[in-house]
C-alpha cells in the first residue's frame, strides 16, 4: 500500500518536473471545443481543396497560383491589411499610451475611443458611402470650404476600404492596447524618469518592450481581421479591381462558381499567409521578454 | 547634472486623499551633506523622498535648488538618483543593462558606460549575475542592483530609500562603508531612508526624524542620540523604558517618582515639581546594581555578547534591560540607572 | 506637464473623431429622412424606415435572440477560454506550442473552409437550427479568441500573488475566482467586448447554423443590404443604427460595469489633483 | 457522410405519389433569396389564412442566393432539412440544381399546378429554363433600359453607340453597377450583344466580341463600378451620375421609395431585346410527403389571376404575373395607386414591341461576371 | 492542518538552469522549534524557503512530513503559511481582506473571520490601514500586512522570509516579540530567514547556516557565536577581523603568528604548527588595553553607545574595533584580545 503510494508519488513527480500535472486539466474545456467542433471541419476543408473536380491533388493550388488575377488578390489583400493592422495599432499605442494614470472625463473618453467598435461593417459602410461620397458631407464642407472644386472620390477604391478598416479595426486594437497598458507598474517607468530618461526615452526602452507581448498579439488579431476583409471591400471598394481581396476570390470559387475544393484550397493559402505573418510576429516577440510588469510588492 | 550648493525645501506638504504622509517640511541641504531620514513606519520617509525627486507632486511647498525652483521641474530633468524601497528594476532588461540604463540615457560613449557598469557591478558583488534578469535574482541581489543603478550615474543628489534592508549583516556594513565612500569620494549628497538607528547614526552628518509626517527633531547623530527632543524622539532612539511618573524636585538633579520607583535624571525641556512626566532610559543604561531596585527577571533573550532582559518590578514596571550578565528568568535582580542617562520629558510630548 | 506630443495626438484623434461623428451622423439622419438627394439635409423626416425595418425583419424575435446568443458565447467563451490561457501563459509543458496554434487557426481560417462541414456537424447531431448551433459554432472562433487576448495578460501578473493565494490555502478554483478574475477584469472585459462585436458580426457561421428563429440581428442586416430585392437605403440606414444601438447599449453597460483601464492592482498613480 | 456540398450525394428523394392533402396541418420555413417576399408574402399570408387545415403556420427567412445552396447542403448531408420551400431567382436554383438539391416536381404533379399553362409566353420560357425543378411564381421583362434625370440630361442616347459617345462627351457621368452584384448591371451585360448583333449572345466567351470591345471602350469613361444598384440609384438622384443602367422594377420602385426623383426618365437602345427575369419555387430534397404536398396546394393558389396580381406590388417586378389576364385592375389598392403614379405608359408598348430572351444560364453567367471582373472592373487596377 | 511531529529534509536540491541555489539540504524540524536560516545574500535561504511550501519543485530531494511524503503535494494542501521576502499582497484587496483571505479560504464562520482578522490586524498595528489597498501603504505598512496575512492562520508551519527588513527598530523589537509569543502560544513551528544575526540569534532556537547553496553549520545559537564551524561562518557571525596566519605552537594555547602579531587563540578543528590558520575576533572583543600591540586609527565611526573604529596596526594590517572610548583618528591605541575570543580556523574552510 504504502510502496504503491510511494511509486504513484515518484511518478506525478516525474511528470511534474517535466511541467504535466493536474492543472494542465483546465485546458481540457477549450480542448474539448477546438477537437470536436473545429478539427474535424477544417480538415474536411483542407481534405476538399485537395479534391479538385478535375486534374491532381493540387490543381486547384496551381490554378490559384498560376492565375495573375487570382494571385494578385494576395498582394491587394496585403496591401490592404499590413497598412491598416500597422496604422491601427500605431495610433492606439500613443493615445493609449497618453491615457495611463487617472483624469478626470477618462471614462468618458475611453467609451468615445471604443464606441466605433459597435459601428458594425454596415454602418460603417453606408456612413462611409454617405459622408464621403461626392455629395457627402465630407465633400460638401471641403467644397464650401473651396479646398477643393471637385468632390475628391474617396468610396469605392481602396481608400473606403482603408477607411472601414481603420473605423472598425482601431477600437479594437486602442481596447486591447490601452487594457496591457494598464498592466505595467508605474513606479518603472518613475524609476526611468530618476535615471534621466526622458518621455520618448522611457516609453521606447521601458513601456514598450514591457508592452510588447500585447502589442505582437493586438497585431495579429487587427491583421487576421483586415486580412479577412470581406463585406466591406465588396461594399465601400471596388470588388472587381483594387479591392478585389483573397476573400473576394474564395467567395467567387465557393459561392458563384461552385467550386468548393478551390474556395478551399484559397482559403488555406489565405490561413497559411496570416500564418506567416503571424509566426513571425510571435516570433519575434518569443525574443522579448515576457512576464510579470510589476517591480517587487 | 550641476552640482549644486543648497537644496531648500520650503513647507514641502503632501496629501493622500486628505490623509497627511508630510505636513510642512522644511529643510535646508549642504551640498556634500549626507542626510538620514529617520522614523516609524508609515511616517512619511518616502513620500519625502517621492516629492524630492519629483515623483509625487507636491499638494503645497515649495523645493529650490540654489535659485531655481525645482519642485515645477520634470524628475528626469532634476539629475537625482534614486534608490527605490521596492527596487522598481526593470523586469525586461538584464542585470547589467538595468544598471548601464542611466549611462546610455546620458549618452556617454559605449566604453565609458561599460566600464562604469563593471564597476558599479562589481561594488556590489554581481559579476556572477550580471547576465540574469530581475526576476531570477534573489531579494539582497536585486536591493543590489538598484543601488548599483543608481550610484552609477554619480547623480548630484542621491536619494536611498531603505537601501540595504534585505543584506546581511556583513554585506550591510561593507556596502555602508562603500556608500560613504562613494558620497566623500564623487562629493555626492545624499538623503539616506533607513529604520536602522545605527546604520542613521554611523552614516549621517545630520539626522530628520519625522513622525506622522511631522519632523521632530533636526540634528547631529550625537545630538540625537544624547538628546531627544522629546519622548518620541526617544523612544525611537532605543529609549526603550519610557515610564510615566511625577516630578518631585527640580534641581541641580531631578527626581521624579511613580509606579513604586524613584530615580534622578536630566530633564529636557522645562518641568516643574508635580508635573506629569516620561522618563526614559535606554535597556543599556539599566545596569545590574547592589544598590539599585528590585525586580524579577521574566524573559532572557540571548544576543551574542549581551543579553536582553525583561524584568518586572515589584509594583509591577516592565523594564528592558541589556547587559552581558546573564541572569535566568526568575532571578531577582537589583537594577540602578546613571542620572545622565535618565532623560526626563514632559509627557504631552511635542507633536 | 503639457508636451508637443500631446497636442498632435489629440488633434489627431479629434479630427478623426468628427469625421466619425459624421460619418454615423450622416447615416442617422439619413435613417429619418423622407428623401435626401443633393443637399446637405434630406427633404423631410420620417420614422416609417424604423417601423418597416421592425416589420420586415421581426426584430423584436431577433433581437432576443442575438442578445442571447451573444450572453452565452462571451459567457462560456470566457469560463473556457481563461483558464486554458492561463496554463498557456504561465506553464512550460510538452507541446505547448502545437497547443497554441491549434488555438491559433480558427482565428485564422476563414469560416469559408470549415463552416459547412462544421455546420453538417451540428445539423447531424440536432444542434443546428436554433440557438445551440448558433451559439456553438460561433464558439470556435471565439474561445481561441479569449485564449489570444488573455494570454498577455495573464504574463503580467507577477505570479507571486498566486503563489502567495496558495499558501493561504487557496486551490486553483479560488486562486482564480478570488485571485486572478479581479485582477484580469480589465482583459476580460476587454476580450468579452471583442467577443461580443465579432459574435453579434459573426455572418456565415451564424446563418450556416441558424434556424429559422434563431437569426440573428447581423444576418437580418445582411439580408437587409444584400439580399436581392429593392430596398430603400434608408430602410438599411435604419437597420443599421438599430443594430449599433444595440451594440452600444451593450457595450456601454459593459462598461458602465467595469472600467478596463483601471487596473486595480496600480492604485499607485497620483488621485486626481 | 458530411461536408461540403459535392455533386454525388443523393439525398433521400421522395418519391411517388403525394397526398393531396396533408394528413395534418403543417408549418413551413420559407426560405427567400431572391426578394421575392416581397411580391409574394400577401398570397401566402392569404392561402394561410384560409387554409389552417393545410398550413398551419410559415415561418419566413432571407438570405443571399449565393448561400442558399452550402445552407441546404448542410441540412441535407446530415438529413435533417428545415427548410420546406425555397423562392430564388435563376441563381440560386441553378445552384442548386447543379448541387442535385432541389426535389423534382414537374412533371409529376404538374396536374397539381394547372395555373402553368396559363404563363405568359416569356414566363414560360423562364420556366423551360427551369426544367423540373423550380416553378415561377412571378415573371418581368426586366431591360436593359437607361435612366437619367430630364434636367440634367437633355438629349439622351438612343442607341448604344450614342450611349458611349454620351458616356465620351460626360465622362465619369454613366454607370452601371458591377454585374455580379447588380440586376440591371447584369441585364446591362446580358443585352449588350443583341443590341451590337454579337455573334452568339448565349456564349459570353466566345461569342462576345463586340459586348468585350464596346465595354473596354466605355470602361475608359467610367469613374468606377459601384457593388450595388442602390448606389447607382443614389448617384443619379444626387447628381454624381447622369445616365444609369437599369430594368423596368428599377425604375419604378426606387421611385415610389423616393430613392430618385419621381422625374426621373427611362429610355430604350434601339433594337433592344429584353432579358428576361422569373422568381420560381422550388423544394429541397429531404422535405416530407405531407408538406410537399401542402406546398403544392400553396403554389396552386399562388397560380391564380387573383393572387398573382399582387405581384404587381409597387413596380418592384413590374408588372410581375406570370401568368396571363392579370390586368392591374385585379391588384390591391395602394398597388394600383403606386403603378398608377409611378408607372410608365411606354412599358406596354416596350414591352410588346421588342423580342424578349431568357438570361444566360448559371455557368455562362458566371464565365461572364468572371471576364467582366477580369478585363473590363479590374482594368482599372494597373498590376 | 494536523499538526506533525517531525518535518524531514532529505538531500533537498534545487537548481535554476544548472546553477545550484540549494544542495542537499538534510534537516530534521521538530514541532514548536524555531528554526532560523541564515547566510549571505543569495545563499539560497528564500530557495530553501519555498521549497518546504511547496512553491519551487524539487531538483531533488524529499521531504517527509512524520510519515507523509510532503513533496509532491500542492501548497495548498500543505497547511503551511508564508511571509514572502517581496511580501506579494493581493494588490486589489484591502488590507482587512488580504488578511482575511486565508481565513475565507477555510470557509470559517463570518463572525470568526471578523474576530481573527482584526486581532491580527492590531497585532501588527494597522488599524488605521485597514481599508487602504497595498498599493497606498508604506513599505513597512505592507510587510506588516504580510506577517499578519500568515499568522493569522495559525498554521502548523509558518515561514518567514525576512519579515522585519522594513521595519523600524523599535517596531522590529516589538513584532520579534510578538512572533516568539505567538509562536510560543500557539505551539507554531517556525522557520524564519533573517539577514540579521541579533535577530537569529534572540529568536530561534536552532539556526542554520548557508552558504553558496550549502549548509555551515547547523545549532543552537550560542554554539554558533561562540563557536562557528568554519571562518565562513566566524565571518558571517561578526568575527569582522579575520587575519591569515601561521600557527606556530599548539598546545593549552595556541599562538599564531603574522603580519607582524603574534596572537594566542583557540583552534576550531585540526591544526598543527606551520598550518596556514584564519584567525578571526569580533570588534567587540578588542579591548584597548596597554599590553596589547600596537596601531593607528584611522576612521571613527559613531554609533551611539559605542564607536565603530577602524585601526591599522604597524604593519599595515586593518583591523575593526569596537569601543565605548572615543579615541580620535590619528590616535595611537595598543590592542589586545583575550585567547579565549580569538579563534583559529584552518585555511581552507570547509566550503
Ligand atoms: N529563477 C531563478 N533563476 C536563476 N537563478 C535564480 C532564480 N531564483 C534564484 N536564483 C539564484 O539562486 C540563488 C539563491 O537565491 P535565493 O533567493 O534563495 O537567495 P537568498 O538566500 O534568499 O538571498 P537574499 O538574502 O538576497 O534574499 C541566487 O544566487 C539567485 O541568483
Ligand atoms: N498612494 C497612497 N494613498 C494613500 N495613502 C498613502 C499612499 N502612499 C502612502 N500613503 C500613506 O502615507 C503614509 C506615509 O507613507 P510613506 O511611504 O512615506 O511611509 P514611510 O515613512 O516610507 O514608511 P516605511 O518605513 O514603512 O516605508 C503612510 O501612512 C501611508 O499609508
Ligand atoms: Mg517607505
Ligand atoms: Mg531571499
Amino acid at each position: 500500500m504504502a510502496a504503491v503510494t510511494e511509486t504513484r508519488a515518484a511518478w506525478t513527480h516525474r511528470l511534474a518536473e517535466r511541467g504535466i500535472d493536474r492543472q494542465l486539466l483546465l485546458l481540457g474545456p477549450a480542448l474539448l471545443f477546438v477537437v470536436t467542433l473545429f478539427i474535424y471541419p477544417f480538415f474536411y476543408g483542407i481534405g476538399l481543396s485537395f479534391q479538385p473536380e478535375q486534374g491532381g491533388p493540387f490543381e486547384a493550388y496551381r490554378s490559384f497560383f498560376a492565375d495573375a488575377y487570382e494571385r494578385g488578390t494576395l498582394t491587394t489583400t496585403l496591401w490592404l491589411s499590413l497598412p491598416v493592422a500597422l496604422l491601427n495599432v500605431g495610433a492606439s499605442v500613443p493615445i493609449a499610451y497618453r491615457m495611463r494614470g487617472r483624469f478626470r472625463g477618462k471614462r468618458l473618453l475611453t467609451t468615445v475611443l471604443v464606441v466605433p467598435i459597435t459601428l458594425g461593417t454596415v454602418l460603417t459602410a453606408q456612413g462611409l458611402l454617405n459622408f464621403l461620397g461626392p455629395t457627402g458631407w465630407f465633400n460638401r464642407t471641403l467644397m464650401a470650404l473651396h479646398v477643393i472644386d471637385e468632390p475628391v472620390r474617396l468610396t469605392h477604391n481602396y481608400w473606403g476600404v482603408f477607411f472601414s478598416l481603420v473605423i472598425t479595426g482601431f477600437p479594437f486594437a486602442f481596447l486591447l492596447v490601452l487594457s496591457y497598458l494598464s498592466g505595467i507598474d508605474p513606479t518603472l517607468e518613475k524609476a526611468a524618469a530618476t535615471l534621466g530618461a526622458g518621455w520618448a526615452q522611457r516609453f521606447r526602452r521601458i513601456t514598450l518592450p514591457l508592452l510588447a507581448p500585447g502589442l505582437a498579439t493586438t497585431f495579429c488579431l487587427t491583421f487576421v481581421l483586415a486580412f479577412s476583409v470581406f463585406p466591406s471591400a465588396v461594399l465601400v471598394g471596388d470588388p472587381a479591381g483594387e479591392t478585389r481581396v483573397i476573400s473576394i476570390a474564395a467567395w467567387h470559387a465557393g459561392y458563384e462558381q461552385y467550386d468548393y475544393p478551390k474556395a478551399s484550397a484559397i482559403a488555406v493559402v489565405m490561413g497559411l499567409v496570416e500564418l506567416v505573418v503571424i509566426a513571425a510576429v510571435l516570433g519575434w516577440r518569443s525574443l522579448l521578454y515576457t512576464g510579470s510588469t510589476g517591480g517587487k510588492g | 547634472m550641476t552640482k549644486f550648493q543648497q537644496l531648500r525645501l520650503e513647507g514641502v506638504t503632501r496629501r493622500f486623499g486628505g490623509q497627511d504622509a508630510l505636513v510642512d517640511l522644511d529643510l535646508t541641504i549642504e551640498r556634500g551633506e549626507f542626510i538620514a531620514l529617520l522614523g516609524p513606519s508609515g511616517c512619511g520617509k518616502s513620500t519625502a523622498l517621492n516629492c524630492l525627486a519629483g515623483l509625487l507632486p507636491l499638494t503645497a511647498g515649495r523645493i529650490w535648488q540654489d535659485d531655481t525652483r525645482l519642485d515645477t521641474l520634470l524628475p528626469e530633468k532634476r539629475g537625482f538618483g534614486m534608490v527605490f524601497q521596492n527596487y522598481a528594476l526593470f523586469p525586461h532588461l538584464t542585470v547589467w543593462k538595468n544598471i548601464a540604463f542611466g549611462l546610455q540615457m546620458r549618452r556617454l560613449p559605449g566604453a565609458e558606460i561599460r566600464r562604469r557598469t563593471d564597476e558599479a557591478i562589481a561594488l556590489v558583488h554581481l559579476e556572477e549575475q550580471a547576465r540574469k534578469l530581475p526576476g531570477q535574482l534573489s531579494g539582497g541581489q536585486q536591493q543590489r542592483v538598484a543601488i548599483a543603478r543608481a550610484v552609477v550615474l554619480e547623480p548630484s543628489l542621491v536619494l536611498m530609500d531603505e537601501p540595504l534592508s534585505n543584506l546581511d549583516a556583513k554585506l550591510r556594513l561593507e556596502m555602508r562603508t562603500e556608500i560613504r565612500r562613494l558620497h566623500q569620494a564623487l562629493g555626492l549628497t545624499t538623503v539616506y531612508v533607513t529604520h536602522d538607528q545605527e546604520e542613521a547614526l554611523s552614516m549621517a552628518d545630520r539626522l530628520v526624524v519625522l513622525r506622522g509626517g511631522r519632523v521632530q527633531q533636526v540634528g547631529t547623530p550625537e545630538q540625537l542620540h544624547t538628546q531627544p527632543a522629546n519622548r518620541h524622539v526617544a523612544d525611537f532612539m532605543g529609549f526603550r523604558n519610557l515610564l510615566p511618573m511625577k516630578v518631585v524636585t527640580v534641581g541641580v538633579s531631578t527626581v521624579v517618582e511613580g509606579g513604586g520607583l524613584t530615580l534622578q535624571g536630566s530633564p529636557v525641556g522645562d518641568v516643574h515639581p508635580g508635573d506629569e512626566v516620561v522618563a526614559g532610559v535606554r535597556p543599556e543604561s539599566l545596569r545590574i546594581a547592589e544598590d539599585g531596585f528590585p525586580a524579577t527577571v521574566e524573559v532572557v533573550e540571548y544576543q551574542g555578547r549581551e543579553v536582553a532582559v525583561e524584568v518586572v518590578t515589584d509594583a509591577g514596571r516592565r523594564l528592558h534591560v541589556r547587559t552581558a550578565d546573564r541572569p535566568a528568568p526568575g532571578d531577582k535582580v537589583r537594577l540602578a540607572v546613571d542620572p545622565a542617562a535618565l532623560l526626563i520629558f514632559p509627557a504631552g510630548g511635542a507633536d | 506637464m503639457k508636451r508637443p506630443g500631446a497636442l498632435v495626438v489629440w488633434g489627431v484623434v479629434a479630427f478623426f473623431f468628427i469625421n466619425l461623428a459624421g460619418l454615423v451622423l450622416s447615416v442617422v439622419v439619413s435613417s429619418f429622412g423622407t428623401q435626401w438627394f443633393d443637399t446637405w439635409l434630406p427633404s423631410g423626416f420620417t420614422g416609417q424606415w424604423y417601423g418597416e425595418a421592425w416589420r420586415d425583419f421581426g426584430l423584436l424575435p431577433v433581437l432576443i435572440t442575438t442578445l442571447e446568443v451573444s450572453a452565452l458565447v462571451v459567457g462560456i467563451s470566457v469560463l473556457v477560454g481563461v483558464p486554458a490561457s492561463y496554463v498557456l501563459a504561465r506553464r512550460s509543458f510538452p507541446g505547448r506550442r502545437v497547443l497554441y496554434l491549434l488555438f491559433l487557426l480558427p482565428i485564422l481560417m476563414p469560416p469559408i473552409t470549415y463552416g459547412i462541414p462544421l455546420a453538417t456537424v451540428l445539423y447531424k447531431y440536432g444542434f443546428a437550427g436554433h440557438l445551440t448551433g448558433v451559439v456553438l459554432a460561433n464558439l470556435v472562433p471565439s474561445v481561441p479568441f479569449v485564449i489570444l487576448t488573455m494570454t498577455p495578460f495573464i504574463e503580467q501578473i507577477d505570479p507571486a500573488i498566486e503563489r502567495a493565494a496558495r499558501m493561504c490555502g487557496a486551490g486553483t478554483r479560488q486562486v482564480f475566482v478570488r485571485i486572478l478574475a479581479p485582477l484580469l477584469v480589465p482583459g476580460m472585459l476587454a476580450a468579452s467586448i471583442l467577443v461580443l462585436v465579432r459574435t453579434v458580426g459573426m455572418f456565415e457561421l451564424t446563418f450556416l447554423t441558424a434556424g429559422p428563429d434563431s437569426t440573428t440581428l447581423v444576418v437580418a442586416l445582411y439580408n437587409s443590404m444584400s439580399a436581392a430585392g429593392i430596398r430603400a437605403q434608408q430602410a438599411v440606414d435604419a437597420m443599421a443604427v438599430i443594430y449599433t444601438g444595440t451594440m452600444l447599449v451593450l457595450l456601454v453597460l459593459a462598461l458602465r460595469l467595469v472600467n478596463p483601464t483601471q487596473l486595480v492592482a496600480r492604485v499607485k498613480e497620483e488621485d486626481p489633483a | 457522410g458530411c461536408g461540403a456540398p459535392t455533386k454525388s450525394t443523393p439525398a433521400p428523394a421522395s418519391s411517388g405519389d403525394l397526398p393531396l392533402k396533408p394528413a395534418s396541418a403543417v408549418t413551413l420555413n420559407i426560405l427567400d433569396v431572391a426578394g421575392n417576399l416581397q411580391l409574394t408574402q400577401g398570397m401566402i399570408d392569404d392561402f394561410v389564412a384560409a387554409h389552417a387545415d393545410t398550413i398551419s403556420k410559415v415561418t419566413y427567412s432571407k438570405a443571399t442566393a449565393p448561400e442558399l445552396a452550402p445552407k441546404v447542403k448542410a441540412q441535407q448531408n446530415a438529413g435533417r432539412v428545415d427548410i420546406d420551400l425555397v423562392l430564388t431567382g435563376v441563381d440560386g436554383l441553378a445552384a442548386g440544381v447543379d448541387q442535385g438539391l432541389w426535389q423534382p416536381l414537374l412533371p409529376a404533379y404538374a396536374s397539381r399546378l394547372p395555373g402553368m399553362k396559363d404563363y405568359l409566353p416569356g414566363a414560360a420560357a423562364m420556366q423551360k429554363l427551369a426544367g423540373d425543378f423550380g416553378v415561377t411564381v412571378t415573371y418581368y421583362p426586366s431591360g436593359p433600359l437607361i435612366e437619367y434625370l430630364p434636367g440634367k440630361v437633355a438629349n439622351p442616347p438612343k442607341s448604344a453607340q450614342e450611349l458611349l459617345d454620351f458616356a465620351k462627351a460626360n465622362p465619369n457621368t454613366v454607370q452601371y453597377a458591377r454585374p455580379a452584384n447588380s440586376g440591371p448591371g447584369r441585364t446591362f451585360l446580358m443585352g449588350l450583344p443583341y443590341l451590337l448583333g454579337d455573334k452568339d449572345p448565349k456564349d459570353p466567351i466566345n461569342g462576345w466580341e463586340k459586348t468585350w470591345a464596346y465595354l473596354t471602350e466605355l470602361n475608359k469613361y467610367v469613374e468606377f463600378y459601384p457593388s450595388s444598384t442602390s448606389e447607382t440609384m443614389k448617384s443619379l438622384a444626387n447628381g454624381s451620375a447622369k445616365i444609369i443602367a437599369t430594368t423596368t422594377g428599377w425604375d419604378i420602385n426606387p421611385r415610389v421609395l423616393g430613392q430618385v426623383p419621381k422625374e426621373a426618365k427611362i429610355g430604350s437602345l434601339n433594337g433592344f431585346h429584353w432579358v428576361t427575369d422569373a422568381h420560381y419555387a422550388v423544394v429541397p430534397k429531404g422535405v416530407s410527403a405531407d408538406k410537399q404536398s401542402a406546398i403544392l396546394l400553396l403554389l396552386q393558389e399562388m397560380l391564380t389571376p387573383k393572387q398573382q396580381a399582387k405581384a404587381y406590388d409597387k413596380g418592384y417586378f413590374y408588372p410581375g404575373p406570370a401568368v396571363k389576364d392579370v390586368p392591374l385592375s385585379m391588384a390591391p389598392a395602394d398597388s394600383q395607386k403606386a403603378i398608377t403614379d409611378f408607372g410608365r405608359t411606354e412599358y406596354d408598348a416596350l414591352i410588346s414591341g421588342n423580342p424578349l430572351e431568357v438570361p444566360l444560364d448559371a455557368k455562362a453567367l458566371v464565365a461572364a461576371f468572371d471576364k467582366w471582373d477580369r478585363e473590363v472592373g479590374g482594368a482599372k487596377v494597373k498590376k
